[in-house]
């Protein structure tokens, strides 16, 4: 049977925005000729010719303001930061620009541009290759942040993030990018800011996003032999934020475990926790507990195992939420 | 790239040695080997421009004194720069200003009141952009520089012979954004200038601090841009300067960097006080130099302006002053605070509708009270 | 009576880092005879010459790289970025190697340096000046952040930052700037990393910290009269926080709002509301409020009285933790 | 500035055309006006050099294969740039190393196998910078130029005669921070040189769309730093260089941009598949210009190498490598969990001590089990 990856999904989501609709440009550092560090512009140069698809000089801060310009002007422009910490330059183009740049101007300029921010560790990677910068990203008011974490949902959410008229942080896990899917591509997926419910379950709700899926499916898993029914919400955008699918979850549940691999100090986890805290008051059995990156800089590849998520983090949390009391 | 070509290549990139005029300070005329002379009517209504231009930063001025404007960053001195600038483009040529450039601003034809809405403290960006084919005025330095050239290129792509001409400051051009979107520019080819006006000052900074560079216009051949200095008190040169600049841009021949002598006359901004770093002999020598003395001497010298004429643009500038004033003094429609959470997004997230739901329920039961 | 402003005492407090300590130095955009926007480096160059007090070309990426070489060779650099927005293009600097140098280098290379933040809103600034960019910096392992509210801590923990091994972000509030103390200046104060409990109550505990201090006790005045005594725990450093004075508060108290001047989403405010749900779930007879502000970029002058936080947000938020249940 | 100073200053800032070269790619010799041509032990010594760089290169290629190392940036083509650069300074001249500089670490004498720690993944920086004045190996793009600059500039300020040294490739003169770091170099008249290693890619992006200047040496002048280009296979010319702008700086004489000519013979690291982006020919014109080859038959042509001497220097390698080999696949001791918590700051948080522990009783219950 065929099989896709998340990189060719992705590939297959910018052929076709690319195909559709002729204000798309990419570009960025390495996707032209080489298509990408991750292979996800491969193949877009030679098939859409070099003024669609092309690499820039090395400033990440010129791409996004190179972004920024041409969606002023008319473009839907897709620009890759080559790892997530070499977005870092880019910071303030993308702070103080791309995500003020409608509210400044009255709703008069929206800039439709995407950002693809290849991110998360678990790749053996070196130093400054293996961040997770979602925070600073969800943070900033006037940016849509998107997390995808299937394959499906890598191409219907890339072409989704296209189709929008404001600013995209689309941020694709980079250890899923060989992750497979046997289906065919949906033409269709649930729209931005819809959470999905990975695994239904009765006991504990888990709550996370791209890169820790998997994992957090995983630890589901398991945690049918300790005899917890555990429901797994992945959020698939982190701004909107899906927090009606949340609270209902916890609501029925009465317990709740926050899941993500960045560190965990003022996170997207510790707004989602905060958030449960206040709407799920009266639900709620057990305090909601948070498994994270611990707050330090990401680690050397061989010591990253003891930094990322676990299931053993998971099961020891979900453990930890007083069923004694219940 | 052979020997030859390299050498060739940077000579050609370097810029006029010295700074391109044609009316001295004294109002004579001078020829240039490059470039030429703005026709006589472009001369006639950059004067009648830059009366307006100086009335309205004096306006502007005391309406920061009466508190009407939260502040304001004069442009007196550099109003050659701006309505040069302006005039050499075209209407739909994109102008990317910074918060200095309220003349040009006006000069583009964007309502003085648009212009000032921002120092008002009443929006961020009081014109739309797209009408005027001006970005917002931009308070982080030389981030709008990068920004000007995704417009140039983007036009360029559509085989358009828009230019785009970035505004920036000598300060400005320390920053990193400069040097990428300059770099950009050149390896792109992008119709852009980018026009930094050297009013040698960055608030209280000295050139000498900013930079060891032979001067500013130097800096284009590390990006294979053609560097330009220019007169910046010289409503003439400044034209004649960015005519050629554009014509090549649109002709294909790519970015030019051109740096404008000129002076910040004024402090940074009314908060500022320009005696603590610099000596007022300093200021009186390029009071001398003054733009628009300068080209009321040339014109009326050469017999173009008459008693009549200045008159004439006098009462233009009095009626333009008086409609700001009048309109600021006046009120202007306040902005809703409903509209805090319109622009934010196209959509308004969950999170945003239950915040906007709250101000409107503060501002309901403010109004019951 | 001598009164002292906050922007005095921290213009003393550099003043007596620079006399005691050679190693000391001041820098950055328009720091040196200008004195500094704010004033807060007034006469420092006047008084300890160019060398030690210098103005930089205007580029705060380099500013902050050239202090963290600096740092690396034998000296401790103050370096301003002029408001709060205008840190960001340092910001890369800041996150991959401020906040990671010691850590890289298995702990032979600390970076003792100091970036101070003009930061916060309510002086009627234009966009870009008036941010508050705390969670970015609080969100990033590595860094300290300090956020005094007071005049006395202002200067106690300006002096303490100079004499941290340790990257510190220096957050200061610029509409406190002109605050006044008629008291002395203090030679010490509590340390780093140590709350204060500004005003003792017995039925809700107001945490905050920073510009929004007076802002909360204020409120605790005004909520004398509703019948609420209020304590008002004021954090004063956001990296270490002070979690023990934070969690005995609301245990004694057993309601909790947070405030904070920044957006809220994945904010420093999210933080405490999380680890607060965590840490006093016996104990919470309310949810956790937060009182923030707005998710959206900071509004002009004249709108930003219905964006900031104020007396009636916070009583309204004290309000609503159901008293009718207890 | 008077203008004959700015035309003259001009002129003094552009590089040499051509690139100073002393020994050509058939290893013969030419003289050139400026530079001088190092000792003949310089040379012996740097050949020696050239021969251990190239092993460990190799060993470094081959221990990828092995699964020994996670990825490998080759130093292959560059190794003339890197040895001359470290032979040409002092032990206690500061160098800022990319995480191209393996050869240029272990130049300078720092253990190979500590060098490699990056790229084994074993800890971040695997050297003790102060002891070997040799800053980490840094990924994020020219982001230790800066660095480079602020210890420069503090060793002057110690009326130290420190000069530091930084390292850069062609794509990363793109970033703003090397604008902001030779900008802040130029205006403090601190002792840094900025050495280019223009190897002609940037992963996959050529020169050509990098930079349309007339050579990356010619960004200096726009910093008024002095540029020059040097012929990056030459190891004699690259010591040249160097030494000569050392001496400049150690004197007050402030900063210099080098820019040397070189190749990266092999792919961006093991992990990239250079096919995509450029033709075998290309590669095949730099082997012949190689930075090893040339010397040798220099050396060998003039008589200062015999074959005595070549086996000697052989065994050298031999040894180093062999050192290398072993302890890798004896195995290093494992860096324990617990140092995740030991360097993050001076004193943990009371946030980073509960995390500490979890991660203690974790290992502890691991241990148990
Ligand atoms: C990125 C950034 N850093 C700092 C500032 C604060 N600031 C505002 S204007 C200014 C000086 C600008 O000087 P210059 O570029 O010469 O322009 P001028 O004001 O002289 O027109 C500074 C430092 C800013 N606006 N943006
Ligand atoms: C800020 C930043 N952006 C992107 C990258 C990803 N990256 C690593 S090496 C490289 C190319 C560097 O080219 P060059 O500067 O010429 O050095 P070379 O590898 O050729 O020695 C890129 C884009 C990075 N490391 N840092
Ligand atoms: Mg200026
Ligand atoms: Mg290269």
């Amino acid at each position: 049977m065929a099989t896709t990856t998340m990189s060719e999904a992705l590939n297959q989501a910018l052929q076709d925005c690319l195909a559709e609709d002729d204000r798309v440009v990419v570009f960025g550092e390495d996707v032209g000729p080489l298509g990408g560090v991750f292979r996800v512009t491969d193949g877009l140069t030679a098939k859409f010719g070099e003024e669609r698809c092309f690499d820039t000089p090395l400033a990440e801060s010129g791409i996004v303001g190179m972004a920024i310009g041409m969606a002023m002007n008319g473009f839907r422009p897709v620009v890759e930061m080559q790892f997530d910490a070499f977005g870092l330059p880019a910071f303030d183009q993308v702070v103080s620009h791309a995500a003020k740049y409608r509210n400044r101007t009255r709703g008069t300029i929206s800039l439709p541009l995407v950002i693809r921010v290849p991110t998360n560790g678990g790749i053996g990677g070196l130093e400054h290759h293996c961040d997770s910068s979602e925070a600073y990203y969800a943070h900033t008011p006037g940016l849509i942040v998107v997390a995808p974490s299937t394959v499906e949902d890598a191409y219907t959410l890339l072409r989704d993030s296209v189709a929008l008229d404001d600013p995209v942080i689309f941020l694709e896990p980079k250890h899923l990018y060989w992750s497979k899917t046997d289906q065919e591509l949906p033409r269709q997926g649930d729209p931005i800011g819809q959470a999905a419910v990975r695994r239904s379950g009765r006991d504990v709700s888990l709550i996370t996003y791209g890169s820790s899926v998997p994992l957090a499916l995983e630890a589901a898993d398991a945690a049918v032999e300790e005899g917890w029914d555990v429901e797994v919400i992945d959020l698939r955008s982190l701004v909107p934020l899906d927090e009606a699918t949340v609270t209902a979850s916890v609501r029925k549940t009465g317990r709740a475990v926050v899941l993500a691999e960045a560190p965990g100090f003022a996170s997207v986890a510790s707004e989602i926790a905060a958030r449960i805290g206040e709407e799920c008051f009266h639900s709620l059995l057990a305090p909601v507990r948070r498994v994270t990156g611990f707050n330090i800089p990401y680690p050397p590849p061989k010591l990253e195992n003891n930094y990322l998520p676990s299931v053993d983090r998971v099961l020891d949390a979900v453990a930890d939420l007083q069923w004694e009391d219940s | 790239m052979s020997v030859t070509t390299i050498a060739e290549m940077a000579s050609s990139l370097l810029p006029s040695d010295p700074p391109v005029q044609f009316i001295d300070e004294h109002g004579d005329q001078h020829a240039h080997e490059r470039y030429e002379m703005p026709s006589p009517q472009t001369l006639l209504d950059a004067y009648a421009a830059l009366v307006v231009g100086r009335r309205v930063d004096q306006q502007a001025t005391t309406l920061v004194r009466q508190g009407q404007l939260a502040v304001y960053p004069s442009s007196q001195g550099q109003e050659a720069c701006q309505i040069g600038s302006v005039l050499a483009l075209r209407p739909t040529d994109w102008l990317f200003p910074t918060y200095r450039e309220s003349v040009a601003l006006i000069t583009r034809g964007v309502d003085p009141v648009e212009v000032l809405s921002m120092l008002r403290g009443e929006w961020h960006c009081g014109y739309e952009p797209r009408r005027h084919f001006a970005a917002p005025q931009t308070t982080p330095l030389a981030t709008q520089t990068i920004h000007a050239v995704g417009v140039a290129y983007a036009a360029q792509l559509r085989d358009e012979d828009t230019v785009a001409l970035a505004y920036l400051g000598d300060g400005a051009t320390s920053e990193g954004d400069f040097h990428e979107a300059i770099n950009f520019a050149g390896v792109f080819k992008a119709p852009v200038i980018f026009f930094v006006q050297n009013n040698h000052y960055a608030i209280s900074v000295p050139l000498a601090k900013q930079t060891a560079a032979p001067s500013l216009a130097h800096k284009g051949i590390g990006y294979g841009v053609r560097g330009e200095r220019v007169d910046g008190n010289d409503v003439a040169a400044v034209i004649s300067v960015i005519s050629d600049a554009a014509d090549r841009a649109r002709a294909g021949g790519g970015p030019t960097l051109i740096e404008a002598h000129t002076y910040r006359m004024a402090a940074h901004t009314n908060a500022d006080d320009a005696t603590r770093y610099r000596i007022q002999e300093e200021v009186q020598t390029w009071q001398d130099k003054d733009p628009v003395d300068r080209l009321r001497t040339y014109l009326r010298t050469s017999g173009q302006l008459n008693e009549e004429k200045e008159a004439e643009f006098a009462d233009r500038a009095d009626a333009v002053t008086a409609d700001v004033r009048t309109r600021f003094l006046a009120g202007l429609p306040p902005i809703p605070p409903s509209e805090l959470f319109a622009h934010v997004l196209a959509a308004p997230t969950p999170q945003l509708r239950s915040q906007a739901d709250q101000l409107r329920a503060e501002l309901a039961a403010e109004g019951e009270e």
